[in-house]
């Protein structure tokens, strides 16, 4: 049984992405946004969430164009991410990188990614290094179900799995990629066949569940620190909202919107909570405040923040 | 005369020919059901239905091999890729492949393929999504290379690039989706490989392509303020590159700069300020200027992006140096 | 049963790719070749003889670097492949393809390609064309086992399974890619489980035998002729040779080689032919005279062809 | 001096760097037990051991993106792309992921990687397997890349390149392999980023890179015998650009001709060209000239492929037009 520090924590966690993509949102609205890409993660918060409540300090990620959830999982600095996205000089990448490009390399998060399966190389060589090095790190690869059929998932989990890197792919299965349903991008659906073809085990989770998906992901992490190789997992997740901005997904049968709705993993978790007697409504209203405030402090730091400049840009070509 | 935008001349494009020609088919990813990631392809899939409006999944490789090999055997494809900086996964169909077809199998094959995509700076859309780079195919022996900047000659070019037997790399700008233009309602084409003069003039050329077109232009109208007379000409076309105009022009004004908004460095705009000076060296009366973005991973926020990229100031304070620069050159030496 | 002439043309096709290819080394050890570039397949016959001899006329082909075997067994003229080979402007590429770009567009040869994995798209853009016309045509894409580790070939068979279309994918799995062995390429070998990962049937057959090949192509191309969709075959076979020339293939196992040599493809056909009363070694004889005359006339074809010229490479590039 | 080949060279440069840096390792296909399809590494498998001297799969893109994972985190690999053809298949990992890491994450991550590969003709190895693509990469911000003519130079600059924070682009020519030059036992490096002038003279400057700096000098020797004084500048790293070397001596010479083996048009010339007369108008004495390879699909046939990239009776016959027009011009002016 997991202690009630960690089952809290999955909650405020799962919270703070909720919440902090609510205010990213509207700071959209408001045309605060310094770029024009912004993709979020409403309903796969559990993902993030268990996958990273899994982790070791030491241990690597990166992550993808719809990345809050992943970096605010690792604990990065919120302040940091909104000013990042309003385009300051304080920001993760100093304002040029904006939602797609997040990073802390602090924390072991390599990087964010515009290009859907670019990053999965960089995750692949961090853990080849860590292989070669015997460090005892494992790195986590979030990717989207899109990413799957692009070749270099193919090449990349061939290559782990061959050389037993240990690795943990982590595909978010929102069930689109853009308009395109999972269904209309590969004839074969299971995690299990998809992972075997590498010689890697391939394991379905429920994404919504935020304990299945950490326990699911503990394994698969202890698996791969043991020098046993890497895991495919494959997480079942739906995408609340349309892909970005200005998508009302027409793509998208409504009644299954509707049905995939009532699966929020945030309500689902707190009623689990709830039922286990290990959080009240009362300290769901605490929390909520602790969070609403942690954003306040995060948007008000980021206004203050000065532009990010030309300047910085062309001194950072080269290291 | 009717004025479209950008995005629906393309459209209309399509549709004509896809009308014309059943062999014309559309494959890239969500050109269907999206309708496009900028709208180009909307209402198509409802038109011309799945066989010929096809929703690709995440492959980019095999989205341009898939068109190439239908191009093989009698198809007529016109495959999407939805940011030119994704053609970084296809370049081995479209290089290795694609282009040398015809002339590797000793001209038994041919790949009349379009490659539609779109580049540039304009929405903050980051490093990865904001790139121009049209100099690396240009580069290549067998690839043709279109870059429409208005509405009219998207329109016809994209409607030759179809019938073209040649692979066609079509590079629209995401900033010109929804830019007002005249195009007729008349059946027409643009011949690819020749240039366009958009606006005539005697004491310098403005050489441009894509959205920098409209930037010369503007420069152009500022520059007619204080006297000075600019002739912008569009390229349209990067390769076959139509040099016959853009000798006729330079001939006359003496003086050209270049722009474009890719980096300078190793840009297109070597090729043509190389080419110029070679052949016209006796004639110009000042060095032949490039204007082009700076050499750095484009900025997603937005206002350092537009600092990247060549503005209308600069090209007017380019061109008031080359002239100012070259009448003190004249009172001196005299 | 298969009659009498379809027994005795794979024989007699199998010992035309050896011929032809004995004779190729021969030409290059003179210096007559035009190209540095020659990958020869003896020892892999059976492969592209089984296959070819189960497709129909209008089908469709892609082949490799190592594809001498493929446009022979499609029925390929010899006198153009020697003359391509010399660099002859009666060859088919005029002289400036070589040895790994050869084509036969009447023949549906649509190219043998220096890329490892590249022709696969074309092979798979043909096949999806002939499910838009419904032509009734089936697409074979020949590949060694080095191409499936590339991204290209995952994303062709994802598409093919998807679409379902008539295509056919044949592994020749040689063992080696250059000095790589399949062992060390990738950590599942069944091709089974590298089908299903696509929602395709993976089959493994004896590439050594030449009927059993045929047997297993004239499944796979008629079920994708049914509109059933692709297959993957795995058809076991071995390099007899280095991997180029000047590659004595010191990476491998000399006891190996001894082992795999000893099932040499032609030697088991003729031994069965003879154990069926098919064939006698009279027969064998006057079939071999046959070939060599065959091969002695395109010699002299290519030999007093005119050289490729730079003028036709100019006029070319463009369509 | 000691003599040494160009492959030994290189060879020696990965074995220092090796031993002194256990951070260094090698990942490409047959780098280990075929010892490199060129057989640079041969040797080094049985000297540093599997994990130091990888054998990938055939994955192109993966090779270049575990590389740069690795360079990410501590490593400092040498990824192998055996042909400069098959980098098409690893151009997102090179371009969009390691060119732009280090400024698009704000200067937190750094990419110490050196991609080595060959191109070019002379082994009539076709389309496929001879082109020459330098100018894509030059072209790309946060790439360095170089391209050694020499022995000494392949030496000093791998190990620069090894030891260089930033991505390197590292391309050598399959025809230089086996060239045999000075190189001394002492430990040295030549810094990336410096032009170097291979042969002194005063009357042109032949600018060349990579095999064709031997075609340069080659020519430089036969002009010489008609009383042409020509000056070699070997560029050596194409980005960045030593453009005041180049400045200095054309500024004496007051004639250029750039020659590389790629396709002249849009090739990396065009942007010497182009640079040159921006900054030498008044000093040019000619138009810089361009030599490069006929914009075809190169030919398999060794006899043609000759034909299609530049000799050494090509740049006598160019600088004698140069320096024969001027005469010309200059009598009829005067
Ligand atoms: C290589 C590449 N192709 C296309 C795109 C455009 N694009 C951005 S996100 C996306 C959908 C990605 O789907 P998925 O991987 O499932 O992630 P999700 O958006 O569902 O989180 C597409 C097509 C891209 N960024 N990169
Ligand atoms: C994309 C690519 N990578 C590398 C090479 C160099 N190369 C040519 S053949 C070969 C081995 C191919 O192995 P396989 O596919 O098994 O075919 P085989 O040679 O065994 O017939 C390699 C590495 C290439 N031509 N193309
Ligand atoms: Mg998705
Ligand atoms: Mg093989």
């Amino acid at each position: 049984m997991e202690d009630r520090d960690t089952l809290v924590n999955l909650y405020y966690t799962m919270v703070l992405i909720r919440r902090t993509e609510e205010k990213i949102l509207e700071l959209l609205l408001q045309g605060k946004l310094a770029s024009s890409m912004c993709h979020v993660s409403i309903g796969q918060e559990a993902v993030a969430t268990g996958v990273c409540s899994a982790m070791q300090p030491q241990d690597y990620l990166t992550s993808t164009h719809r990345g809050h959830g992943h970096i605010i999982a690792r604990g990065g600095d919120l302040r940091r991410i909104i000013a990042e996205l309003l385009g300051r000089e304080t920001g993760y990448c100093k304002g040029r990188g904006g939602s797609m490009h997040l990073v802390d390399v602090q924390l072991g998060h390599l990087g964010s990614n515009g290009i859907v399966g670019g990053h999965i190389g960089i995750a692949t060589g961090a853990a080849l290094w860590s292989s070669l090095q015997n460090d005892g790190r494992v790195t986590v690869a979030f990717f989207g179900e899109g990413a799957m059929t692009e070749g270099i998932f193919h090449e990349a989990a061939n290559m782990a799995a061959l050389w037993r890197l240990p690795i943990v792919f982590v595909c978010e299965n929102n069930q689109y990629a853009m308009s395109l349903p999972w269904t209309h991008a590969t004839a074969e659906h299971s995690f299990a066949r998809k992972g075997e073809a590498y010689g890697m085990p391939g394991i379905e989770v429920d994404g919504q569940d935020v304990l299945a998906v950490r326990q699911v992901a503990l394994q698969a992490i202890e698996r791969a620190r043991r020098g046993e190789g890497p895991t495919l997992i494959g997480a079942q997740t739906y995408r609340f909202l349309g892909h970005s901005r200005g998508d009302p997904s027409p793509y998208r049968d409504k009644e299954e919107e509707a049905r995939q709705r009532a699966r929020d993993p945030i309500r689902l978790y707190q009623e689990h909570l709830f039922r286990e007697g290990i959080m009240t409504q009362a300290d769901v209203d605490a929390l909520e405040a602790k969070v609403a405030e942690v954003i306040a402090d995060a948007v008000r730091f980021a206004e203050e923040s000065p532009p990010a400049t030309l300047d910085s840009v062309l001194e950072d070509v080269f290291a | 005369m009717r004025r479209i935008r950008y995005r629906e001349a393309l459209r209309e494009a399509l549709r004509e020919e896809m009308q014309r020609d059943p062999r014309v088919f559309v494959i890239g990813e969500d050109v269907g059901r999206y309708g496009g990631a900028y709208a180009v392809t909307q209402g198509l899939l409802q038109e011309f239905g799945p066989k010929r409006i096809i929703d690709a999944p995440m492959s980019e490789a095999i989205i341009v091999g898939a068109a190439l090999g239908a191009a093989v055997v009698g198809g007529r494809p016109v495959a999407e890729i939805m940011y030119i900086d994704f053609a970084t996964l296809a370049m081995d169909q479209i290089v290795n492949q694609a282009a040398k077809l015809h002339g590797m199998f000793g001209g038994q094959l041919k790949a009349p393929l379009v490659i539609r995509t779109q580049q540039g700076t304009g929405r903050g859309a980051g490093p990865q999504h904001s790139q121009s780079l049209e100099a690396w195919f240009a580069h290549v022996p067998g690839l043709k290379v279109v870059m429409p900047a208005t509405p009219y000659d998207a329109k016809g070019l994209l409607k030759s690039a179809i019938r073209d037997d040649n692979p066609v790399m079509f590079i629209e700008h995401k900033g010109l989706y929804a830019l007002e233009g005249e195009v007729p309602e008349d059946e027409y084409t643009v011949p690819i490989g020749v240039a366009d003069v958009k606006r005539p003039g005697n004491n310098v050329t403005l050489i441009a392509y894509s959205n920098m077109v409209h930037t010369a232009l503007a420069a152009a109208q500022e520059l007619s303020q204080i006297g000075i007379s600019a002739e912008v000409v569009d390229v349209r076309t990067l390769a076959p590159l139509d040099m016959d105009t853009l000798i006729a022009s330079v001939t006359k004004t003496r003086r050209a700069v270049v722009i474009h908004e890719a980096s300078v460095f190793g840009g297109f705009g070597a090729e043509i300020a190389a080419s110029l000076q070679e052949r016209l060296f006796d004639i110009l009366a000042a060095p032949v200027r490039r204007l082009g973005g700076l050499h750095v991973p484009l900025p997603a926020h937005s206002q350092l992006e537009k600092q990247v990229v060549p503005g209308v100031t600069q090209v007017v304070q380019v061109v008031k140096e080359m002239i100012g620069a070259e009448v003190a050159v004249r009172s001196t030496s005299a």
